[in-house]
């Protein structure tokens, strides 16, 4: 039973319910339990709807903004991360002014993100990446001479994995997985805005933080900002196998 | 992975047992599995004194098969034995006992968990009828009280204390009843409700506490107990745990707790809603490890806390196939499915199925092997993947034990503390290497997955196979499949279980037979696995222990997240930056009256031996109690613990000895005998030779008998 | 101040307010009042009285603009920078201030930019301390330092 | 073995009994424990102790079962 | 009898002196052997005058205005505490137009008491509201409120009545009542000027929020940049306290609400609702998503009612008056008065509180006179820093949040920030982008990193570099902050962005091709 090596991710977790809700997507009647995001919804029927600060093993964040989505009847573009499925709903994930949006958002990534991916140890795992291509980005038209993070200090101190913060998109994955994967609440953001950058402890090294180094955080990083050593090293993994840990 | 290399290692999100989530260990310390000190010759010696001689497979077989022989020979049947580890995959320590019950013919078969978790399976045994715990992990989600009684989760089981924290930030109230303030007791959004900072050893005492409220302010569920359990026993139990003298106010001068805190912890466990306990070693490896399991199994009846969700006596277990090395039977009274040796049916079936007669008599147990080795009873042993010099007690008693013995087969992927002891060395292949199964405390069995060739050419479970061949018994598997096949066929709770349905499910929960073809998450639903739930009485017995002017403080032991174990393989990564050595945590009261420093040297000494580590003063200790860890084999933590043990299983009393400690400057005798002792074994392994061919090494039997520490 | 001193009256701060919800805040306004600052070495205090970790201290005190964790110079000139004052010159009267306070010693005067000060029919408008100051024209700025005894 | 140990184990099995209510079920308790637990050459030594030595140093109630049940605790070999 | 004179307390007639000056009225009146009763009042809200002086007379209260501490003497040789002639006379204060056209509701009392004196708030209607709450159910007092057609008056302009109710409807064993004083827009000062000169009012007003919703504790969340707001409002807590208008047993009735002041701490996104919760709960005043509504799930997780300050102060009158009487002024769906700011560049700036529908062109030439400078007006920002920048041709549209909306401008919170023709717009949309920058609370993209780009690419644009294009990124780029952003202070940023880019396409480069 080998798995595929990326698993699917739906998004947001599964909510269970004895209630379900029907909606429309795309066209198409969906039926989920109660208390399901729309973003859930849709993956569970197959459409994926572009996410860069969601995933199915956090609680839905809505800070990246490219699950944006329309809801007939109502005003905005209501994230399909955080707003939930209602009944009746009509949801339409893939719209010419949402691919707009969905772009002009991607084109605010890279302008703040290193050109490295050639070289990038996250190459062709990269979700970040998957965006620019999902979302057609050919160009940045803001150029990359404003303010950036490109020179940010990279932190080896830990022995397993790399902190990158000119990687980082600020999408909290890595704080999130602490708080609610792990529980041990190492990481913040530290400042405001466009300062704002993972910090964990008081801006420390992870080894001097309160780090207890579960790489929950790795594994919910979305960019090479958080990599594992070995990979960087190795390369990526070509193929899988599910064993069970030996501890 | 690329190729047959690993790139990283993920948890996963449908790992039904961590869902998605890891530990340092887990996710990062796989290294050692390609350290270059893996052993990957089999190597012989004639004695512990003479190098080691590289040979061929073959050779290295056919030597341990005719040292055995020779040994039962001459000592009897009964003079030989194996032991295999919990780290081993079930199907291994399968074919270990099997090896020992038919080649060896007798039942001098046991396993690491003797030295941890045998109470458990002694304890639920008798008052629930089933030796393992009752609840699956996610079942925590449904906890409203969690009680911990002598386990620190966030160090030891830190994926599962993930998930326990997941449900307290979400409402649960948490009892802690620790002597060390573990991180659970106060952490960053965690906060024990209470906590319980009783004196080491006296975790019956509190236990017959907390029940005696449970019975005397009316919290008892009278319903479930009157449907669910033995009337006359239970009578018997509430009629003794009512005696004034289990009080908090009679029990507060053992336990050191104030009443008033047991008391609202007891109100809090049988009125909180669904509640549930988890127990570490902190419960088990004492003199009334057995008692204490009962008393839990006790405290969950008398509140009506088990048969359903969120509830229950949920036992951590102390390494990864703890719960599976005693299902599939090697303990020395017990065939596979917990079936004592002297129940005929259970063992005609086996008789019928290995085609030998089987004892029908209980072995011996690894302490009760180290006795009669220094008997001159026990002269051979089997020992596969443990260390027992290092993880058991009283160091000192161990290798004189081993020194006494006359051919020591050791299968390791490293040259381990025992190793050093050993005539037969066969490399042992890591769980990367080999195909098999895990079952983890929740009863989950999992499969372990080849993900690349055995470096030494055999999986473990191959050459298991071999040395029965060697001894004149037939093993026919092509794979561990078939050993999976022949442990569901033989064992009523395993019926259901095969690879396929494995691959099917991603992991079975036993029971699984045709009642349950799923598996069972949650046991004792409608009727308790024994018929009717038996209550047993828990008297609190203190134990030899004591602290006394020469020896007034306990020492009790544990572990630290970065480290596994006897550390042989976390030592072997990159943990150590976390964990450099061993350290003695000392409360600043009692370190101030002996004039120690943090991070000075301090001498232990206990009634067994002495030993030398760095202080940490610390606050997480009560004064009286210091704590250490013993993943360092040069710390010697075990020097320091005694024989003593539990009174049902022999589980050492780890958690308990009587020590004092004072400031030194240099390491202990047993330290410095112990360095030159590594040195010169180290020395004996690189001037390992190739063997001479086919022809037996000039070896002289004869007994080392000299302990050398 | 010496770090023991510190210390000291951190945790009575800290145990007089951390049995209110959400003590945070109030905890650092009271600290930076007692000391000018949110000493880094304070936070794995205020950490462990409040249930957190210095992660979730240090995010909190870098989110917000008016905690500080370094000594403030021995003045803080506050000048008003948004719109009402900007259409009546405070950007005028931000130059003229760096100008005059230019050659002052190092550590002496601070002039921050902040984001309206409700005095917005009376601007431009700046605060030093908790004292308010409107309709500031730049002669009135430099009588101001004079009276603040800001040596230029 | 160790007689010393035998007898400490032993006696630590008593004393898990001794608070059963019923005297007879304490003394079946022990003996079965015994039965159970104890491998044969251990149950011989102790009864051989238990003869050659009137039981010296073993709590009555110990004793009491061995006594009572000796049958239980003889080696089937020797038997 | 002693002389009752009047010298402003408001932090803005502190700003300009106030305190020497009544401090030399003292000194000035002993000198003279005069008894004297210094009454430090709220603002009138005539904040050109201030420092404005009241004495009482016979004929009423006199107003001398703006009065320096250095005029004291000549005062008082102008007998000016009886009214006497000075140049600085300005008459009776009722008199006054710019207080006389006002249509003062929930600012009647402000100027006019003795903001800490219970007594005087007692003599001046206060508390009836509560009164007569405490003899109705909850649902009545919600229905009252919806009734009386009172919509937020922070900016986002939700009606209350709504709100309260899907709070009273929520069970749960803790409610909340959370004032939001986090009053950071540029050109508004309503909340401070009420808090500082009427706080019993605001007192009263969350007070019978609580009673209408089941809520036990309240927390005013102050900015720190006001701090004598913060003082004020915590002695008239103590002071209602011991009165029993607030504590364990409010006037015997059995019911329970506390209260309490939190400061800011320099975050103008604290003012977003979300985020004013997660600073309350001592975290970073990150926006959170909604769902959950604040009503549901708001402060520590519970049903919370989040209100602006003068939506709270309004209550009282509403249920002393009844909805009826409150609904009465206002245009369309726009019920009641709004307390309009002047400010910036402005003759007669102050505190405006009008029925809506007035415009633009009234307040700013009918109350304020015309530009400070004498210099033509160009531009006005109404709402804050996040609102448009409306040019003349906008003026004469009624002030009312629907008519705003069709403007694609924004009410807000009232404040209105008058420019002259000296301002350059283009570096007013720059600054637009670099505020958002600033205060960002930088969890979405579009503001986190859009504000900083938006920064840039107005350099560009002021610059000449490329402008056309650059003008279209801007375009999109605000198109992605509107569309995008979590929050209004990235969605709605581009508001003055674009008006000003839309209405003065001049200051953004000459070479713009129109």
């Amino acid at each position: 039973m080998l798995e595929q090596l990326n698993e699917k991710d739906f998004g947001t977790p599964r909510r269970i319910a004895e209630q379900e809700v029907t909606l429309e997507i795309d066209g198409m009647q969906v039926t989920v339990a109660a208390g399901t995001s729309i973003m859930r919804a849709a993956a569970e029927s197959g459409v994926n709807v572009p996410k860069l600060c969601a995933t199915d093993s956090l609680e839905p964040f809505g800070s990246c903004r490219l699950c944006l989505v329309e809801i007939e009847g109502r005003k905005g573009y209501p994230a399909s991360c955080t707003t939930q499925v209602e009944r009746g709903m009509k949801v339409r994930t893939q719209t010419p002014k949402l691919q707009a949006l969905r772009k002009g958002v991607m084109e605010l990534y890279i302008s703040d993100h290193p050109l490295d991916c050639l070289t990038c140890a996250a190459n062709g795992n990269c979700e970040l990446q998957d965006m620019a291509g999902v979302t057609g980005l050919r160009e940045v038209r803001y150029g990359y001479e404003g303010e950036n993070h490109i020179h940010s200090q990279k932190d080896e101190s830990n022995p397993y994995f790399t902190y990158d913060p000119s990687k980082c998109i600020v999408c909290n994955r890595c704080v999130r997985a602490c708080e609610e994967t792990q529980g041990t609440y190492a990481l913040t953001i530290s400042g405001r805005g466009f300062e704002s950058r993972v910090s964990p402890g008081q801006d420390q090294p992870f080894m001097d933080s309160e780090c207890v180094s579960c790489g929950a955080c790795v594994q919910a990083c979305p960019t090479a900002t958080l990599q594992e050593k070995t990979v960087i090293e190795l390369g990526q993994a070509e193929h899988s196998v599910v064993t069970t840990c030996a501890y | 992975m690329k190729g047959s290399e690993v790139v990283r290692m993920v948890p996963d999100k449908n790992g039904q047992a961590n869902e998605g989530h890891s530990c340092v260990k887990g996710r990062f310390a796989w290294g050692y599995a390609t350290h270059k000190d893996r052993i990957l010759k089999p190597m012989i010696r004639g004695k512990i004194t003479d190098p080691w001689k590289e040979v061929s497979w073959d050779e290295a077989l056919d030597y341990a098969a005719a040292e055995f022989r020779r040994i039962q020979k001459k000592y009897g049947r009964d003079s030989i034995g194996g032991i295999v580890s919990s780290r081993c995959t079930n199907e291994e320590g399968y074919l270990v006992q099997k090896l020992v019950r038919t080649a060896f013919g007798n039942n001098n078969v046991d396993t690491c968990a003797r030295v941890c978790h045998s109470p458990t399976g002694y304890g639920l045994k008798q008052t629930l009828g089933e030796s393992a715990g009752t609840q699956t992990f996610k079942s925590v989600e449904h906890s409203d009280v969690i009680m911990v009684i002598g386990a620190n989760p966030t160090d030891a089981h830190p994926v599962f204390a993930s998930r326990m924290k997941k449900r307290l930030l979400n409402g649960a109230k948490l009892i802690v009843i620790d002597p060390r303030h573990i991180d659970l007791v106060r952490s960053p959004h965690v906060r024990a409700d209470f906590h319980l900072p009783l004196k080491p050893g006296t975790n019956v005492a509190m236990l017959s506490s907390i029940a005696h409220v449970i019975v005397t302010e009316g919290l008892l569920a009278t319903d479930f107990i009157a449907q669910r359990c033995e009337d006359k026993a239970f009578q018997q139990w509430r009629d003794f745990v009512a005696l004034p003298e289990n009080s908090p106010e009679a029990m507060q001068e053992i336990t050191g707790v104030p009443a008033e805190l047991v008391r609202g912890a007891a109100r809090l466990y049988a009125t909180g809603g669904n509640a549930a306990i988890y127990y570490g070693l902190g419960v088990t490896e004492h003199a009334q490890g057995s008692t204490a399991v009962m008393g839990i199994a006790n405290l969950a009846m008398a509140t009506g806390n088990i048969g359903r969700e969120g509830v229950g006596v949920n036992p951590l277990r102390g390494q990864n196939n703890v719960q599976g090395s005693c299902d599939i039977g090697s303990f020395p009274h017990e065939l596979p499915g917990y079936r004592h040796v002297s129940d005929s049916t259970t063992r005609h079936l086996f008789e019928q199925a290995w085609g030998v007669e089987i004892q029908p008599e209980p072995g011996l147990r690894i302490p009760n092997m180290f006795d009669a080795a220094l008997d001159g009873s026990f002269m051979g042993m089997y020992c596969q993947g443990e260390d027992i010099v290092q993880s058991d007690p009283n160091t000192q008693h161990v290798t004189a034990a081993l020194s006494a013995m006359e051919c020591i087969v050791v299968q390791d992927i490293f040259m381990n503390e025992t190793a050093m002891y050993a005539h037969v060395f066969l490399p042992g292949s890591s769980f990367l290497e080999k195909d098999g199964t895990f079952t983890n405390a929740e009863r989950r069995i999992s499969r372990v997955r080849k993900v690349m060739p055995p470096k030494a050419v055999y999986a473990d479970w191959e050459v298991t196979v071999l040395l029965a061949q060697r001894m004149g018994y037939t093993m026919d598997y092509a794979h561990p499949s078939e050993i999976m096949d022949e442990i569901a066929r033989l064992t009523p709770t395993f019926h259901g279980v095969s690879y396929e349905k494995l691959d099917q499910l991603g992991s079975i929960q036993w029971p699984c037979n045709d009642e349950a073809p799923l598996g069972t998450p949650t046991m004792h639903i409608d009727h308790f696995v024994r018929g009717k739930g038996k209550f047993i009485i828990t008297k609190y017995v203190a134990t030899d222990e004591k602290v006394t002017r020469k020896f007034p403080l306990i020492l009790t032991t544990g572990r630290i997240l970065s480290q596994y174990n006897v550390g042989a393989q976390t030592r072997r990564t990159e943990n150590v930056q976390w964990h450099q050595q061993d350290i003695l945590e000392i409360h600043p009261h009692d370190a101030e009256e002996r004039g120690i420093r943090d991070g000075g040297w301090v001498g232990i000494h206990s009634r067994s031996g002495e030993t030398v580590l760095r202080a940490k003063v610390s606050e997480r200790m009560q004064p009286g109690v210091v704590y250490t860890t013993f993943h360092f084999p040069e710390s010697g933590a075990n020097v320091i613990t005694t024989e003593n043990s539990d009174w049902a299983t022999n589980c050492p009393e780890y958690k308990v000895t009587a020590v004092q400690v004072m400031p030194v400057l240099e390491s202990s005798d047993w330290q410095k005998k112990y360095t030159r002792f590594s040195k010169v074994q180290d020395d004996l392994l690189k001037n390992a030779g190739e063997g001479t061919g086919n022809k037996t090494p000039d070896i002289k039997i004869k007994a080392v008998a000299k302990s050398i520490a | 101040m010496n770090l023991a001193r510190h210390t000291e009256s951190i945790a009575s701060i800290i145990s007089s307010q951390q049995n209110r919800p959400g003590a945070l805040l109030p905890i650092l306004h009271d600290i930076q009042e007692a000391l000018g600052f949110i000493p880094p070495d304070s936070i794995q205090q205020i950490a462990s009285a409040l249930n957190l970790s210095r992660a979730e201290v240090h995010g909190v005190i870098t989110f917000y603009h008016h905690f500080r964790t370094t000594p403030p110079a021995r003045h803080t000139i506050e000048i008003c920078c948004a719109e009402a004052c900007q259409s009546m010159g405070a950007e005028r009267l931000v130059e003229h201030a760096k100008q005059r306070l230019a050659g002052s010693k190092h550590g002496e005067c601070e002039v921050k930019p902040v984001y309206c000060l409700g005095l917005c029919a009376t601007s431009p408008a700046l605060m030093v301390g908790e004292e308010l100051h409107a309709r500031v024209t730049p002669e009135k700025f430099d009588r101001l330092i004079e009276q603040m005894g800001i040596k230029t | 073995m160790d007689m010393h140990n035998l007898i400490h184990m032993a006696n630590q099995i008593g004393s898990f009994f001794e608070a059963m209510p019923e005297q007879d079920e304490a003394l079946i308790g022990i003996a079965s424990h015994l039965q159970h637990f104890w491998e044969p050459r251990m149950r011989s030594q102790l009864l051989e102790y238990v003869d050659a030595q009137n039981g010296k140093d073993i709590d009555p109630l110990v004793l009491s079962a061995i006594r009572a049940h000796r049958n239980m605790l003889v080696s089937q070999k020797q038997a | 009898m002693s002389i009752k004179i009047f010298v402003p307390g408001d932090s803005a007639a502190l700003a300009l002196g106030a305190d020497a000056l009544a401090k030399n009225i003292l000194a000035e009146a002993a000198r003279r052997n005069m008894a004297v009763e210094l009454v430090r009042n709220g603002s009138r809200g005539m904040l050109w005058l201030e420092p404005l002086v009241e004495v009482q007379t016979a004929r009423g209260r006199v107003a001398f205005g703006p009065v320096s501490a250095e005029d004291v003497g000549a005062l008082f040789d102008a007998n000016f505490q009886n009214g006497g002639k000075h140049a600085l006379n300005l008459g009776l204060t009722e008199e006054l137009a710019y207080l006389k056209k006002q249509e003062r509701l929930t600012f009647a009392r402000v100027g006019i008491t003795d903001p800490l004196s219970l007594e005087d708030y007692l003599a001046h209607d206060g508390f009836q509201g509560l009164r007569k709450a405490l003899t109705m159910q909850p649902a009545a007092i919600v229905q009252q409120v919806t009734d009386s057609g009172l919509r937020g008056r922070g900016g986002a302009a939700f009606p209350t009545g709504i709100k309260w109710k899907t709070v009273l409807n929520t069970a749960a064993a803790q409610k909340y009542i959370v004032c939001n004083a986090d009053e950071g827009d540029s050109g508004t000062f309503a909340d401070r000027m009420l808090m500082e000169g009427d706080p019993f009012v605001l007192i009263e007003g969350m007070t019978i929020a609580a009673l209408a919703v089941g809520a036990t504790q309240g927390y005013i969340y102050v900015r720190s940049e006001y701090p004598h707001s913060i003082t004020i409002l915590n002695e008239a807590i103590a002071a209602a306290r011991k009165a029993g208008y607030l504590g364990p047993n409010i006037l015997n009735s059995g019911n329970s609400f506390e209260l309490e002041v939190r400061k800011g701490a320099g975050a103008y996104v604290c003012g977003e609702e979300t985020s004013l919760l997660e600073s309350l709960e001592g975290k970073r005043g990150i926006v959170r998503a909604k769902p959950p509504l604040p009503a549901i799930a708001g402060l520590f997780g519970k049903p919370t009612v989040i209100n602006n300050v003068i939506s709270l102060a309004s209550v009282p009158i509403i249920l002393d008056r009844g909805a009826a009487f409150y609904k009465d002024y206002g245009m369309g769906r726009s019920h009641g008065t709004l307390p309009f700011q002047l400010a910036g560049n402005i003759k007669q700036g102050g505190l405006i509180e009008k029925a809506f529908g007035v415009t633009l062109r009234e307040l700013m030439y009918d109350f304020g006179g015309g530009s400070a400078s004498g210099r033509p007006i160009k531009a006005v920002q109404v709402g804050g820093p996040l609102g448009a920048y409306l040019p003349e041709s906008q003026w004469d549209t009624p002030l009312d949040y629907e008519a705003y909306t069709a403007l694609w401008a924004v009410l807000g919170h009232g404040g209105i920030v008058v420019h002259d023709d000296s301002a350059d717009l283009a570096k007013l949309a720059r600054y637009a982008m670099k505020f958002c920058a600033i205060e960002s609370c930088g969890k979405c993209t579009p503001c986190r990193i859009g504000a900083t780009r938006g920064v840039e690419v107005m350099d560009k644009i002021i610059a000449g570099q490329d402008t056309e294009a650059q003008v279209e990124l801007l375009r999109d780029l605000c198109d992605t902050m509107l569309n995008g952003s979590m929050c209004a202070m990235g969605g709605m940023t581009p508001y003055p962005v674009l008006s000003a880019l839309n209405h003065f396409p001049r200051d953004f480069v000459k070479k713009i091709p129109v």
